[in-house]
Order: C-alpha cells, then structure tokens, then sequence
C-alpha cells in the first residue's frame, strides 16, 4: 500500500527523521486560521498530496507568499487532475530554504533477496532520471539477517556527503528502523536536504507492505480508506483480488496467472476486458454468487467470462454459485460465457445444463466465443 | 529423484498438518503416492491426520520419523518460526504453500536457509510435482504424468491449465514447480535452470512466467549466456495489465517501464525460445519441436 | 570469567529469571540479624560460595532449621576447604521443597560455531553423570545471526515438561536474553525446578567472556576480585597471561603455545615448571623485566627460562629487560637460562654476552640446561 | 593459488591500516611481496600507508582498488563491523588478526560468512603464508620457503619455532596457517584438512594443537576416515597444563576430562599420525618420512 507523503511523515517522525513543519488542509478549510493554529509564517508550500508521482511537473506543488495566494493556489491545486485523481489534501509545509538535494530509498529487493539502499547526490528527480543523466547512485546490500551496521552508515555519510557525519549516521540507522519496524517495501526521500547539520525530509514515499496487517494497523491509511467503494469493500471481505478495467468483458478466474492469461487471451481475439477478478482457490458457491454480484453491480459488463480450472475449487459449487447469482442478484443468462474444467466438472456442467447455460471446457473457445458472440 | 534438487529420497514432514489446508493436501499427497512420515502443529502432538502421526514440534518428529523435507501450511502470522525450525533441522527443500507473509520475514527465512545451502520454494507456490515419484504440493493429481517435458511458473491454475494440455497432446512431465506469486521469494526460474539444463530426463523446459520483477529476464538471460541446448517455451501472463496495480499476485505489477510483459517476452525471444501468446500454444509447440 | 553462585542468580533476578529468596553473608556476621531483616523464617539453606563444583559431594550445602544449627553449620561451611580453597561468603535461601529436578544450559559451541542449548529432565547431577547413567539429554542449536525462536522455546518446555507452557518459554527467552547481553560463555541451571508452575533456579553456573569486558563492567565480581594478588594485579596491567604452578623452573616466553611447548618441554627433560607466563608479542624491555620482577618476587623460582622466539618481539628489547632486571630488581643472573632467536638475535646476544650470560638459539638444548645444570 | 583456499589472486585490503600494528605489517607484507591494494579507516581516508591507498570505507576501496581478500587489524571493539563490512563485498578469505574479541562478536560474523560461503581465518590469528606467493599474516619472514610441508597450527611463536626447524633440514613450507587461539575460530583444522589432502603441492602436513576443544580429535577422525595417504606430524602443546587453567589462548584450556593433551595424542595415535613430543622433533620425522 502507497502512503501520501503526509502519512510518510508522519512515520518518519515517528521514528526520530525531521521533516519541514507542516499540517494538512482539506478542500474548504481556512487555510490561515490553521496557519495560525501551528504557529507557521509565510511563505509556505502547498503540496497536493497524490498517490501517484509527477506532481511536480503537473504543477500540483506551489509556493503561496501572501493569504490571497494561500487561497487561489489551493484552489488551483485541489482541482488538479493528474492520472485521474483530484487531491483530497494539501500539505501546508515551511518553506524550507535550501540548496543540497540528495536521493536515499531502501526498499525490499526481489532479486538479490535482502534490503538495498540506494543513495545519490543528484536527488529531486527520479532514481529513473538520475541514472539515465548519468549521475551517481550507490548501490549498498543489508544482509536482512545480519542487520544494518555501522559501517553501512559510514559508508552512505561518506558517499553523499563526503565525510563521516554522526547526525547523518544515525540518521541512516533510524530509516532502516523504519523499514524494518514498519514492514515497508519501500521507504524513499527524494529530496532530502541537510539543514542546520540535521538530515531533513523534504519529501516521502512509503510502501507498507500489506501482508504486514495483522500486525500492524493499516487501516487509517489514505489508501485502504479510499478503496472502500462498495465493490472493492467486498473484495476485500471475500479476500477476492479486484481491479477494475476499461472494457466491457468482465473476467472472473481462479488463479492470479490464469486471470491475467484469460484478460491477456480476450484481448488477443479483440475484446475489451473489464475488470481482473480472482476469487481465489476453493471457493464456495456464496463467494462465486459474491463476486459475479460486485462486478454485476458495480462495472455492468457486457459480458462476464468465467474462467474456472478447477482443483482445490468445485465445479458444483461454482455452478451453483452461478445459478444463485441469477436468480438472486438478477443477472441476464445470456451475458455468461462460462469455462468450467476440473474437480467434478460433470456434476457442474449438469447442474448448468439444466438452467440452459452452454458450459466450454476449452479455454481458448470459450475466449473466442465471448468476443465473438453477438 | 532429481540430482540438484532432490538429492535424497523424500521423507515428507507437514507443517500445519491439522488445519483444514493441511488435512485436505496430505490426504491428496498420500493418495499421489508421497512418502509422508510426520505432521506437526504445536499443542496437538499424538493426534493422527490420515494416519500420519502428530507432533508438537520438529525436533520430536525429526527424532522419531527422520523426515527429509517440508511442507508449510502454517498461517502467515506463525510462518516464520514453522520455516526457521524446518531450517533447524536442515530439511531440505522446504515448501512454503503458506499466502500473506510478510515479506521482511520472508527475506529473514530465505537468508537464513541461504545459510545452510537449503532451498526454499515458495512462499505462495502450489509446490512441486514429479510425476510418478512424489507430490510436495497442491495441485489436483489428475493433471500430472510421468513425462519428459519440464514446467517452472509464477502462477498456479494457469500451469494446471498448461499441464492438461501437455497431457491432451499425449506427453508427460518431469518437473513442474511453482515458484510461488509472493514478493519475495525462496527459488527463482534462475535457481532450478541449472539443475533442467543437466536433467537427464528434461528434454523441453516450459516458463510461464508473469508481470513484475525480473525473474523472466534473468532466466532469459542464463539460457542465452549457457546456450542451454534444450528447447524453451516460454509463455508470460499479463501483457494487458495496467501500470501500477498489482494483478492478485504481491510480485505481479508493472511499475513505470520496469516488469512489462514485452520486456520479458523480448528477452526469450533474444535467448532464442519459443514464445507462447496463448496457453495453448505452449503444447502447440511443444509437439512441433520435441 | 567464573560467577559465584549468587552473582549468577543476582543476573538471572535482573533478566527475569526466579530465584529463591536469599542473601549472603560472610564470616563473622550476625545471621539471625540478617533473617530479621529480610524477612525470612527457618528453615533456611546454607551455601558456601566456591567457583569450582563438587560442593554438594564435599558438604558445603546444608540445611539449618534451627538458630543453633545456622551459627554451626555456618561456621563448619567457611573452614571447609574444596580444592584448595574455603569460600568467603555463603548464601542463606529460603529452604524449596522440590521433586523437580531439571537441567538446562546455554553455551557458546566451538565446535558448532554456534549457541547450544542442552536440556535433561534428570538435573541435580552434573551434566556428564546424566549422559553417563543415559539420561535423555536434549541439544537443541541456536543460529547465532537467526537467534532464538518461539519454536526453540516450546521444543524446550515440551521436552523438559511435556506440555506446551507459557510461562516456561517466557523463562527460555530469558535465558537466551541473559546469554547473549551479557556475553556469556555458559549459563547454566541445575537444578531447575517448577514452584507455583513458575520455573526457580536454584543455582547457578556462569561464565562470562573475557574479551567482552569493553561493554560490561566485570570488576565488581568475585572472581576479578580475588584474582587481584600483587603478581596478577601486575599481569593484568601489563596484559601477561600468568598461571602459576607448583614447580621451581619459572617459564617465561612469547606466545601461548611456545610457552606452554616450553613447559612439556622442560617436564620432559624432568624439570618442574613453577609457572606459565607468556608476555605477548612485541613486548618492550621494560615489560620483560616486569615480567622477571612478577615471577622472581612471587614465586620464588629456582630457576628462570626465558624463552623467545622473536618475530615482532624484538631480541635487543629482550636483553635490555633481562639486564634491567638483574640490576633493578636483584636477580641473581645464575638463576637464568636464556634461550634467544629472532629478529635482531645478534644485538640482544651481544648485549647478554656482555653481562656475562650464555645465550642459547635452540630450545630443547636450553631446556635441557635449565633442568640439567647444576 | 591453492585451490580450495585461494582461488583468484590475491588482492589484499588491509582494515585498520593506520594502526601501529597495521602500518607494521602492511609494511612486512609488503617486504614479502603480497599484492595489498589498499587499506580502510573510517576517518583516515586520503592518507597513505607503505604507499597503499587508505580509505574510508570497504566501498570506496572496492571500487578503486577491487581487492579479494582482507587481513583485519581493527580494535577488538570494532572489529565486528569491520569484518561484516568485509563479507558485504565477499572478500574472501577475511583473516582477523585482532585479538580479544567478544566470542558472541565472532559467532555472528563467522555465521554471516558462512551464509555466503566465506572462509574467516582467526580472530587472534597470525594469519597464513604461501612462500613464494604472498604472505596474509604476521608472522617473521625469515622463516619462511617454498616447500612441500603445509603446516595447521593454533599457535603463533610455536609454528615459527617448527617452520624454522624445517628450513634448517633443508626443506620448506607449502601453506602455513594459523587458525587462531580464540574460544570461536573461523576455520578449524577439520576446514582445511580437505584442501590439503587434494594438494599436489603439499606432500607432508603438520598439525600443531594444543590443549582445549576438540578440534585436534575432529581433525584425526577426518584423517582416519578419509584415509589421507599423506604423512601427517602432530605436535600437541599443553600435555602439562593443570585443569581448569587458560593457558594464555582463550580456547587453550582443560575442563575436567575434555579437552586434554593426551586425548588428542591419542586419536592422532589411532588416525595413523606420527606424533612428535618436542617441536624440534616434527623436523626429525619429516626428515624420515620424507
């Protein structure tokens, strides 16, 4: 899960790294009463605060000088779209006067399977950015067993600021506290700044990893809060994996891969699909009748594509679950077009029979069929 | 067996073997003809799970059934210390079925087995089958054969799928190993390649591989710089996926212009193997070239 | 470092570990005073504090129940010697009517590079007795970068209780706590026994290491203490290891095995070594008539052996000490034996000669005049 | 080279260079002819030792100087971090000359090295020698020529004394390596017997042991069950040390019945060694088997 840069802060403060003073406002507040409220001068910065990046360039971060400028930059920024979405806060910063720029993430790595750090003197643009213009970055492996040690954070003080600063060394001790304590996958400041000696996070990217939920509370998080549409409140109920698409065919599988394979295969024969949905392995017809509910109600397909090898999952209970979800929730017969191999696939292909639905057992036919079909 | 990867013959201990999960797949493990000794789940030592015995812990079951390997279907929150105490005993490999670890413990159980030369598969795999010797896994028996051709995958369902239609072209398979959909995890298609490229009995590898990482692209490139001389089919899942949402798997999301389908799908095609755009097409070439 | 019985269980108080209610006490103190003042009644356990084992065999443990009986079987405790030495103190505890008899330790292995943690239900005899008379004994290792587990601490209370139990593994971790922030070589237990169902140590054996004196203070215990004659004192401060030993040739070198070679050596030749005493590497002048000084003053030696093979120890310093001594501290030169070779081998002869000693290069001729002459 | 020990040449890193011990020894191996690319002090970055390069970080010396090797010289209060540093960038082997550290210190880092298959000479090693080839250690160069005796020893002084007499018979010495006199070593005789039974250079071993530990037993135990056919000379010191006494080295101590001389000598007896009851007495054996 994304954290907003606010919510980073929040944790990097936490856990002893400075950042800039700050609050946020929401659409309507009286910006220079809370100005007041903590205590802050102009000028300041407003922040967007946005889950995805590039919000520097869409020009989503301003620095207001005057309350009239407070007003309308806020305004501005709350109406800014980018990829999509509006910002539902601003971050109200100081503005922090300052001339060194440095780039610093750790973050959980794949292929080396321990924690990198990865560090540059050419923060403010993108680790993408900063090595295709050639600049620098150290690349440094913690053992995730051994643990960070001082010698790592000798070793990033010197890199970035060349020499062996204390404060910048505990610094460094403190975000791998954070990436450890907090199970991130990603911890990124990019800038930080050195202020008064002190390292300060003029920005955060966080990842939390959601595996991590039971123990910890994720869920005054911006993100879990704002992907509680009805639809999405139920996958998470039923522990579906969802996301919605731009097409028109709805696809619902078991199995991650073969989900991706089944949108992956209406596309090559020209459809659209509509939503990626995995119901998971095993399922009952109840969560079957849920699933094809949620993507019924909340995406209205043309088509919904049911693609199910079954082998811990029973072909009975998803063709009852089907027969349920019609008659219950009231979808059209005639939008399924329905795959259905494995674990007591005849006692389902029957019980499909007899309501009138044609049951495929190939997958690739059935792909050809819902893009083909009327 | 299969030198480099099972180098002894399997003794199986079940972790969690009394929880619903555990019951279900020893049972169908046993049906398949896995030579499973011991279970364990803490506090219901001397119970019986189709009867194989249960004990409350490792040490117990290591002294009294001398188990070689593990499977672990311990819930995510108790997982770490399941595979450490497997890791203990020098069990070997251990299968990780176990969904939603945290991927911090992950990589502190990876490293740790690491250590000791140990192979973990997984975490999230559907485990591994070798037809006609054993099954440490959970995929249905049905679509398994005693064969030659060699499967590694991210996915599940999709590599019963890709199974079946090995065997409705009449072959078989060696190998099939889940390498499981987790963000980290134990053994990548680069860490069981070496091991088909010597196999005897593997005269095709098949990759199904998905979007996110680089697992693909590293496999890619240790077959072309090995010129590994069997053929590759490989077959990627999520060409259509939007950038930065993760499709049911932790590792499956393409972030920015990193872990795209066509990067991976370029880097087989460079390797020289065979590239499959439909599940299907995976036994369409196999036919062809074996 | 050895731990007296109590300063063991003073460590198992501070890292949560139960011990029986008690105090010490030394020769001449008013016991009954002291019962007062902590609250405890008769009858209570009388236990002379020596560092080596055997005590209970030998009859340094002993029950009082009455006020008679603490004042004599006190008394009788401080005068009985156990290898050479009486104890300075006893420990008066509450007397626990047990049956349990447990055994458990933690040891750093040498042979497994790792942490050992070895458990037997038949405590109350020294470990090799159990594994001698077939008691089951446990050995369960612990992954020094992994560190102890849950599951480590349930194996230990199934095997030791038979039964998963919480307070138990509390006490396992505890025990794992203790071992490694204290830096310990062994902490043992046994017996241990259950009270009320929680786990009490009823006594001790530590042994803490050496080298991590730089983060904990070990001045305070016994054993550094007591080691504090002026000869150890002055070993100590110079950085000498020193053993001394019940012969008359005092052995004197550089480096741990050439002088304990020298030592079998001189044995060999049917001489009686009268101490080890290895001054180091590089050792100056000054250290090696320290080192003279030490040995001449307090053991009393028929005969000196000084013995050097010099790499970074220089030859010319060596010489210098050896006159420096003679002068300064009396030494009578026929007393030495002084085999010399090494790095600048011909200064440090020359220097000798001088003085009227005869230099040896080989060891074994050395040896045989040290124990043949005169 | 020696295969199995030294597989690429060395490059060496010295940690703790500025030292009064670094400088010395940088400058005595240096004498001898060992590659030494650069030294590492946090804080002495910039300056030069002997001419070698001293730097701040293991970091910033990997990437100018690419060394493979490190010889530790650091504080026994920070020479966990210095060795850690040292096996982050798999120099290998990583010899700890530092005397004094805390035995839980050293568990650590000799279990981190292992996980990536590093060999740790040491702590409180003189470190090893290959005359003629490059010396990563502190011991006197005199006393040191190419030859075909390897010597393994737990002492310093005692293995020149028996390295010394085998250059006056008029032979000299393959390896000679000290594995340290520390409670906890890196590599114990039993970790490198194996190199030097395959050795074509090495034609005769000799073990120096002393008292303590069990490494002496393990080591006649692999000699008698793989049936070295190379002539082995064992020298045990401490045959008169008391129980219960350390004898100056950390490990050099008798505990009740374990770790005593004579069960030492005993299992070398029954592994077919010869054993030598003086130091000058290895030579003379050497001088008859050889």
């Amino acid at each position: 899960m994304f954290l907003l840069e606010y919510e980073g802060k929040e944790l990097f403060k936490r856990h002893g790294i400075k950042v800039p003073k700050g609050f946020t406002i929401s659409k309507g507040d009286d910006i220079t009463q809370k100005l007041k409220e903590n205590n802050m001068d102009l000028p300041v910065v407003l922040k967007g605060q946005y889950l995805m990046g590039g919000r520097g360039k869409a020009g989503a971060v301003k620095i207001a000088r005057s309350e009239d400028e407070l007003r309308e930059k806020s305004e501005e920024i709350f109406n800014l779209e980018i990829k999509g979405a509006k910002p539902e806060y601003i971050l109200v910063e100081e503005f922090v006067e300052h001339d060194i720029e440095l780039y610093i993430s750790i973050l959980v790595s794949k292929a080396s399977k321990s924690l990198t750090l990865l560090a540059s003197r050419h923060g403010g643009v993108d680790v993408e950015e900063i090595a295709k213009s050639g600049g620098e970055i150290m690349k440094l492996e913690i053992d995730p067993v051994g643990g960070l040690s001082n010698f790592h954070a000798i070793t990033v003080s010197k890199f970035l600021l060349g020499k062996i600063d204390k404060n910048f060394m505990t610094f460094v001790k403190n975000l791998y506290k954070l990436v450890v304590e907090e199970d991130l996958l990603l911890a990124e400041i990019n800038p930080l700044t050195i202020k008064d000696g002190e390292p300060l996070a003029l920005d955060s990217k966080i990842i939390v990893d959601d595996n991590s939920e039971f123990r910890h509370d994720l869920t005054g998080f911006y993100e879990y809060k704002r992907f509680l549409t009805w639809g999405e409140k139920q996958a998470r109920e039923y522990g579906f994996a969802y996301v919605p698409l731009k097409g028109d065919i709805a696809v619902i599988g078991n199995g991650a891969g073969l989900v991706m394979a089944t949108l992956d295969l209406v596309k090559y024969y020209g459809g659209e699909p509509a939503c990626f949905l995995d119901v998971g392995g095993g399922a009952s017809s109840e969560r079957i009748a849920k699933a094809l509910e949620v993507v019924y109600k909340e995406i209205s397909p043309k088509k919904i594509f049911i693609n199910i090898f079954a082998g811990i999952t029973r072909c009975d209970e998803v063709a009852k679950g089907i027969v349920e979800a019609v008659s219950k929730v009231g979808i059209p017969k005639e939008m399924f077009v329905i795959r259905l191999t494995g674990t007591l696939e005849d006692v389902g292909e029957e019980i499909l029979r007899r309501e009138g639905f044609t049951v495929y057992k190939d997958m690739d036919e059935a792909a050809k069929k819902v893009v083909g079909g009327d | 067996m299969l030198p480099g990867f099972i180098d002894r013959d399997i003794r199986l201990l079940v972790q969690g073997i009394t929880g619903r999960q555990g019951r279900f797949h020893t049972e169908q493990m046993l049906k398949y003809g896995t030579n499973i000794v011991a279970g364990v789940t803490p506090g219901k030592g001397g119970q019986e799970v189709h009867g194989v015995p249960v004990f409350d812990t490792v040490y117990e079951a290591v002294k009294e059934t001398d188990p070689t390997a593990s499977i672990i279907f311990v819930p995510a929150k108790f997982a770490f210390d399941a595979v450490y105490e497997a890791i203990q005993y020098n069990l070997n490999p251990i299968v990780v079925i176990t969904e939603g670890i945290p991927a911090h413990d992950s990589l502190r159980f990876i490293n740790l087995a690491r250590a000791r030369g140990i192979r973990i598969v997984g975490p999230n795999t559907p485990g591994f089958i070798i037809p006609g010797y054993a099954k440490v896994g959970i995929m249905p028996n049905q679509y398994f054969k005693k064969g030659r051709v060699s499967i590694i995958s991210r996915s599940g369902t999709l590599t019963y799928e890709v199974s079946k239609s090995i065997l409705d072209i009449g072959l078989g398979q060696r190998l099939v190993l889940g390498c499981g959909g987790d963000y980290v995890i134990g053994t990548n298609f680069i860490d069981i390649l070496p091991t088909l490229a010597e196999d005897d009995e593997t005269d095709a590898i098949v990759i199904i591989g998905e979007i996110g990482g680089d697992d693909e692209e590293r496999a890619a490139k240790y077959i072309k710089e090995t010129g590994l001389d069997k053929p590759v089919v490989a077959y990627i899942a999520g060409r259509t996926a939007p950038e930065g949402k993760r499709m049911g798997h932790a590792g499956a999301i393409v972030s920015g212009s990193s872990g795209t389908a066509q990067s991976k799908i370029n880097s087989f095609k460079e390797a020289g193997a065979y590239i499959a755009y439909r599940p299907i097409e995976v036994a369409e070439i196999l036919k062809e070239v074996l």
